[in-house]
């Protein structure tokens, strides 16, 4: 399979080491009203100097340096991004197109409501949306990403059963989960007590039941976990929750598994966050922005944050006027732009689309999983949903690790799988395709995950020194850790400005 | 493909979630829809917006001039469309320019070291608070009325479940700023930090300065916050705190009625491993080259679960590379005039608003935005006379300060036409009046 | 020096070979009339069966064949890029954007003049810089690039002689001409008589002398010359030919020597085309779209293309009614959008800035000269403008040739010069900086050069083999034109398609 | 770097041009403008034109739906901001996809190859019609008067000069159709070619079939020619055409008031070494691996000069990108979608035009653009009612054809709305009519 080539790619220093005494890669139109002298307005002690070490480009060095920069990176645009949990799939272009009409990218967060309405609008169909979608009662699009809705939820729980007067102490947060469940909960004031998964790879019963008290207030769950395996007993999960006064919290990230298909508010789902960078295709733009937005049962929605929008006589308004809210969890109204883009893509899908879209992304999951699992231990055998998850158990032996099999990944022009999540499986490799993917995309990277595994039996070596395709080649990270250099500093940098 | 795998139908895909958690009606959302009626419905949203309209709000949200450079760079696929840069060996160019955002942030701030983006201003506040917190060991915070109100709300939200008490400082109702008896009366040796806004929420700068003071005696720290970034270009940067908490919205990203936005978060040296967010870090690769990677990963969640320093993984990385190429442009020169045109045109504002016979309240100095008083009409009318010449005015202190209702909060930037702020001026007459 | 890194690029078949029975990359809106068949509408002969072999993809397969594509391309926005004669400057952003503004991009070229005012004000600001910079009496900016505007100013010629019942026959052309001049001149129905260069790479007045009589139509002469050589004798040839009635045509695609510095009609010149696409920074887009306006003296005026536009009472107006017109040379108004960028880029840099580029153009080329002059051959000592050119004649002597050395170039980041050019210098290499290159690029584009020139000398066979570092090796040409291969062929193709 | 050269100052770089010939006055051009003040002006110069209006004008420039992904794509740098493709291991992606544009527009015309593009629709008829001279050695043209008339006056313009002469074939009043008796009558041996619009300029089909015929039995070749290229989605390609000149404009790119645009010209295998223009061709690397470069430029001006096939060097190569973009995306079977709503919406537009009296003067069948005369209302009264509408209406035939006056030729495509076309019918009956 021969699916890159060499090529060369252009070098370029850090910016810092391109500036030169007075250069600027723009101009500013001239001043139309008088002069004021900054010393006399702000007061000689309030003016800075310089800002010492700010570049000094030319917009064409501007334009070189960042297209240079970008030609070092892979993308969705360039081709599969198989990271488990991350639903890397395809950003239509017309979205970012939406997001930038005039009216909606230059609207102020404080502009009169009357001039507003359309602003409101969006928010309130995405909120209606998503609300089907989820089987859920009302939905909160304030929070900026998923662990910020993770606390959001964890803080509506809280509130709730603070105003039952029922004070609780601990989440429940299954071992299989991502990290930022049990860091959210700490922030949100809770312990977290871990419950461990059964050898389905779901969440033990058993466990579970022995843990649940009235000290607990909700569990985190993540459906399809980790593994890409619905909970099955997700229903009787519930029961366990609701009969000892528990809430039961959905971690959403896997949502592009049930789409169109499942809804979490039919078994039994209080709160749970969506990750509208995920399932909803809005660009990871290199880690963000996101929008991470919370749905809730009736029985939570008087604590969602402030503003609500109303439906009124005069048109849409805020609402700020809820004794029991949580209060804010972020000015003003959360990543709009997010939201813009995530409803132009729900827009385009239509519900049928939508749901389509699940069953290709299950199918994918599926395909991949089969085309590998003869070379690859598969440590849980449950159906699969939207994603797989091998582990290293068999590559392992011959020394070679899931990390090095990623890495090699890239030398077959591939961009790995998630590596070492989760934390159950020893040697994870987490391989999520997304429904984007055609059938060709997919049958080429089997054939890559087949060829590594016939190199780590015919030479394990060639794995452990990958990539050797990339301008840089392996990175030390340990050294990077051991004495951090986090900015650029005059002193070092000339020496080795081609580095 | 079902085949392949040896199933007949798709529901075979779903034998996995039991039946009757099934959903058996379809979705309630209309079909699919094509490209161009999609552009007409977020036409037809934008046209219920301000388009057409001068704005004079700022408020934690500033017009200013976007370069086309920066979409053109930022909309590159290899940009748009890429993960966060955990295999560096496939991302060094998102890692690069991270590390340059990461220097900038530091040169602009005054500080050392800067992380790799918050979710935005707000929420870098609460961060703040809760390292102050780690670093200290204290759990008390101080925290300036004149920080964005919303931003308080945020930082509420966050420490009300944290045994984390905030409490107020109240301003000098002459200077605008922030009040250092209560200050000095409020400092024990249990505060943690105290948070200050400069420029602060009326647009007034900050006495820095003489509030480190009396924070070191206390051994806490001081927490600046700001939400101009542009205010950056020409103030002295706040050395002296321990950290800096901040919002970038202003370099290259519209108002996009709130966000995304990028928030920042900046500090000492020895704080870093107290630091919350990504970090990137310069490395050599096996063969000797430079090279960066994500470092101090032990400090996040998904290395440290619960004893993470924050709960953040998805940040703003897209709009943080966008303020870097902005800040690449403006450079060392750009971003100075750029400031000083601010000034000018909020300076401006305020001589006709004086003129119109309206009062400006606070007697600290300002940078692009001040609180102003009209004396001849009400607020409310005065902006809806503007509204009728298309020019949205400024916003009601009213709304957070019930002790300054009548009183608007205006920002002026380059992008304000010396038109359009005359056009202003005179909706603060009386009609007839001089 | 290290420009260039390998780094991998993703392969990527010719689209119909991803094609997929029933894929699309686009949705129509719903139809809103009545369904009519096209057999009953058309008749039935007239309806087609299929579009046999047309592509069938989905959307992301189309952002990631052109994605990927892109990837293998040179740009301006990567590096330098020294085509002498070329000036690839660079590309404004803003340029781009101005184009595409709702009014100017939808604008219909039959929609009422009183809707149009804006875009004939366009078209009449334009002309008016262009009279200015040229030093010339009246613009038209109907021909779409240089060749077209070659066309048109022979046209006028024609016309002009016509009007005066004075046919001629032959237009003169240095031996240094670009190939589009001769080219041109056959198709306006002329004869061509080569005038041969002197020692000092003008044009030769003795020969010049000799060859004008009152046949000769016009000369056209490139000025600086394709030698960046500026006719220092310009003025002694005008008095030549307008002393036997035949008129100076100047080939303006040197302009970025002269804006601001010296204008044609100053000396003599009577027409003379601009390539907007390159003095003036419209981009070159692979090769097109350009624009070539021509700029006469007074008594050529009366013979410009129709239509010309009028300020009358009534606003802007065009007129038809030009009775000595040489007619039109183009539907509607010429590549507008082009003209629309070029404008912008004199508002960018109003009269100082096109000055102040100008001499930036000719002290890059110079530094450039400087640089190089030890290493190569400067077969013509004259002073450079805009460009110097040097000959191989010193590489030859181990066997390396310009093109060869253009080849060896790319593997030092750069783009080659312009090889083989012009024809009066043996193994010529043009090399034409631009004013929009830093001192730092230039610095490193001459140590490529010198590096070359060393290998030229320590490992001939080096350079013959390059280029090494595109994924892409010397292509075979010969190959290609000994039996042609002009469109993909379905029983063909599969085989080496990933070839 | 003046030093560098050994030079003192600026002007010094300037001895080779005679001091008699250096402008002495600055130009007369004002200072240079900030990126702001030129979007201004054009967003100035933007409002004085067609802003918010729906247009039924087609007639060699149509209004069509523009994917998102076409621009997204073409504005990359490394295809904006590269030379024609010369070097060809440093230009593999634009000469890859311009041999997919070459095979693309052979598979829509029907013809073996097609150059990688030519000014326009307007410019590749004369270069088609000398084409075709060279390749019969003969020099007359018939050319329909039915072809678009401006195309017709770049033809006149071209062809004057090369003892080339045209001669116009009429059409038939009744069909819309060329005549073909007159070109039975005027085709003799020494014709090099026929030249025929299909769909023609007042949009009916032309009768390429039987015209072939009475044109192979003279020898003469037939050049057929399109202005609307979204037609070939659902018309017959013509085949049997020995040259196909047309317009691609249709194919992403707007009106954008005339240009530019993108021609294209096809022909048969046997020809292509008399064809003008550049061509793509495949061939291998060193090293054995398919490769493309441009070829066969044995016939082009850089190096057959005076005996060149044509002058064009600088061609379309980006708005050709962007067609190459947009029929990949439409694929085989978009193309026939969109041509077929095409279809419906001009006929709608034809039944409402019939309903409010209006006539259709031509028999013969359209496609998106037809010809209709007013007989309630004169056709000036039509559109400027229209416009008040925000409707611009067809155009009035007069302009070209004068025994067309007050008929008008109407345009309705996708975006067309069904409410804008039957507003514009309305516009055809007086008012109070029913
Ligand atoms: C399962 C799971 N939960 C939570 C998160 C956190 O979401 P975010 O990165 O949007 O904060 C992720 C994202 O990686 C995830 O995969
Ligand atoms: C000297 C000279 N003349 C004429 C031309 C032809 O211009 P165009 O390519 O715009 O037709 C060129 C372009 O390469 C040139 O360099």
């Amino acid at each position: 399979m021969r699916r890159i080539r060499p090529h060369q790619t252009q070098d370029e220093p850090l910016i810092f080491e391109r500036s030169s005494p007075g250069k600027v890669g723009y101009q500013l139109p001239p001043l139309d009203v008088p002069a004021v002298d900054p010393l006399e307005a702000l007061g000689p002690g309030c003016v800075r100097r310089d800002i010492e070490g700010f570049p000094e480009v030319s917009e064409v060095e501007v334009i070189r340096h960042f297209t240079r920069l970008s030609t070092w990176n892979y993308a969705i645009d360039l081709g599969m991004y198989p990271l488990g949990s991350c639903t890397m799939k395809y950003n239509p272009r017309l979205n970012e197109a939406v997001a930038r009409i005039e009216g909606i990218i230059d609207a102020h967060p404080y502009q009169p409501e009357a001039l507003s309405q359309g602003m409101q609008r969006i928010q309130v169909t995405l909120e209606r949306y998503l609300a089907d979608i989820t089987g859920m009662d009302a939905v909160t699009l304030q929070p900026a990403a998923g662990a910020h809705g993770e606390l959001t939820g964890l803080l509506l729980v809280r509130a709730y059963h603070d105003s039952l007067g029922d004070a609780r102490r601990v989440v429940l947060i299954p071992d299989s989960a991502h990290g930022t469940n049990p860091a959210t909960a700490r922030i949100a004031g809770y312990e977290v007590v871990e419950i461990r998964s059964n050898s389905r790879g779901t969440i033990d019963l058993a466990a579970l039941e022995a843990a649940v008290d009235d000290n607990v207030a909700a569990l985190m769950v993540t459906n399809p976990n980790t593994l890409g395996i619905f909970e099955q007993e997700i229903g009787r999960v519930a029961g366990l929750l609701h009969a000892r006064g528990a809430q039961l919290y959905m971690d959403g990230a896997n949502m592009n598994a049930l789409v169109g298909i499942a809804k979490p508010g039919d078994f039994g789902v209080d709160v749970m966050h969506l990750n509208l960078h995920k399932t909803f295709s809005t660009p990871h733009g290199g880690g963000g922005p996101g929008a991470g937005p919370v749905a809730v049962r009736r029985h939570l929605e008087p604590f969602l944050p402030v503003p609500r929008i109303r439906d009124t006589a005069a048109g849409l308004r805020y609402d700020w006027d809820r004794s029991l809210s949580i209060g804010r969890v972020r000015a003003f109204y959360g990543n709009f732009g997010v939201l813009v883009r995530a409803l132009a893509y729900i827009l385009a899908h239509g519900g049928d689309g939508l749901r389509n879209a699940t069953v290709d992304a299950v199918l994918n999951a599926n395909y991949v999983r089969k085309g590998l699992e003869d070379r690859y231990d598969l440590p849980f055998s449950a159906p699969s949903m939207h994603e797989c998850v091998f582990s290293d158990a068999r590559q392992a032996k011959r020394g070679v690790r899931t990390g090095e099999i990623a890495k090699r990944l890239i030398d077959y022009g591939f961009h790995p799988y998630t590596v070492s999540f989760p934390l159950i499986v020893r040697g994870a490799l987490m391989i999520e395709p997304t429904e984007t993917e055609s059938k060709q995309e997919l049958d080429e990277f089997v054939a890559a995950m087949q060829a590594i595994a016939d190199e780590a039996e015919s030479d394990p070596e060639l794995i452990r020194r990958a990539p050797t395709s990339t301008r840089t080649s392996r990175v030390d990270e340990t050294r990077a850790a051991r004495k951090p250099v986090l900015t650029w500093q005059p002193e070092r940098g000339r020496g080795n400005s081609r580095g | 493909m079902l085949s392949a795998i040896g199933l007949d139908s798709a529901q075979d895909l779903f034998g996995g979630i039991p039946a009757s958690h099934r959903q058996s009606e379809p979705l309630a959302i209309p079909p699919g829809r094509s490209e161009y009626e999609i552009r007409d419905y977020f036409e037809a949203r934008a046209s219920e917006s301000c388009k057409g309209y001068a704005c004079l709000l700022g408020a934690g949200a500033y017009n200013h001039y976007r370069p086309v450079v920066v979409d053109s760079l930022a909309t590159r696929g290899e940009f748009l469309t890429a993960y966060t840069p955990y295999q560096a060996e496939y991302s060094q160019g998102i890692l690069t320019s991270i590390f340059e955002f990461q220097t900038m942030v530091a040169q602009l701030t005054g500080m050392d070291v800067a992380n790799a983006s918050m979710y935005d201003g707000s929420t870098a506040v609460p961060e703040a608070g809760m390292m102050a917190a780690r670093i200290t060991r204290r759990n008390r915070l101080l925290v300036a009325r004149t920080l964005h109100p919303e931003y308080r709300q945020v930082l509420d939200t966050y420490f009300r479940h944290q045994a984390l008490p905030c409490e107020t400082l109240a301003y000098d109702r002459a200077s605008g700023q922030i009040d250092l008896e209560d200050l000095e009366a409020k400092l024990s040796d249990d505060v943690a930090a105290v948070i200050l806004q400069t420029p602060n929420f009326f647009g007034v700068v900050e006495r820095i300065g003489e509030a480190v003071e009396l924070v070191r005696r206390r051994g806490a720290l001081l927490v600046a916050v700001f939400s101009e970034a542009v205010s950056l270009g020409l103030l002295e940067p706040p050395k002296d705190a321990d950290i800096v908490a901040g919002e970038l919205q202003s370099f290259a990203h519209p108002p996009s009625y709130g966000g995304p936005y990028v928030g920042v978060l900046a500090t000492k040296t020895k704080h870093i491993r107290q630091m919350p967010g990504r970090l990137v870090g310069e490395t050599l690769d096996s063969r000797g080259r430079r090279a960066y990677c994500l470092t101090l990963a032990t400090r996040e969640q998904h290395i440290r679960r619960a004893r993470a320093t924050s709960n953040i993984c998805t940040n703003q990385a897209l709009v943080a590379l966008m303020a870097t190429i902005y800040m690449t442009l403006m450079g060392r020169k750009g971003l100075r005039e750029l400031a000083e045109q601010n000034l000018c045109k909020a300076h401006f504002l305020a001589d006709r608003l004086r003129a119109a016979g309206a009062d400006l309240p606070f007697a600290g100095s300002f940078f692009n935005e001040f609180a102003v008083r009209p004396t001849r009409l009400p607020a409310s009318e005065v902006n809806a006379r503007a509204l009728g010449e298309r020019i949205i005015g400024g916003l009601d202190l009213g709304r957070f300060y019930p002790e300054l209702a009548g009183t608007l909060l205006v920002c002026a930037t380059e992008t304000s036409t010396r038109d359009a702020l005359e056009r202003y001026a005179a909706c603060f007459r009386k009609k007839g009046d001089a």
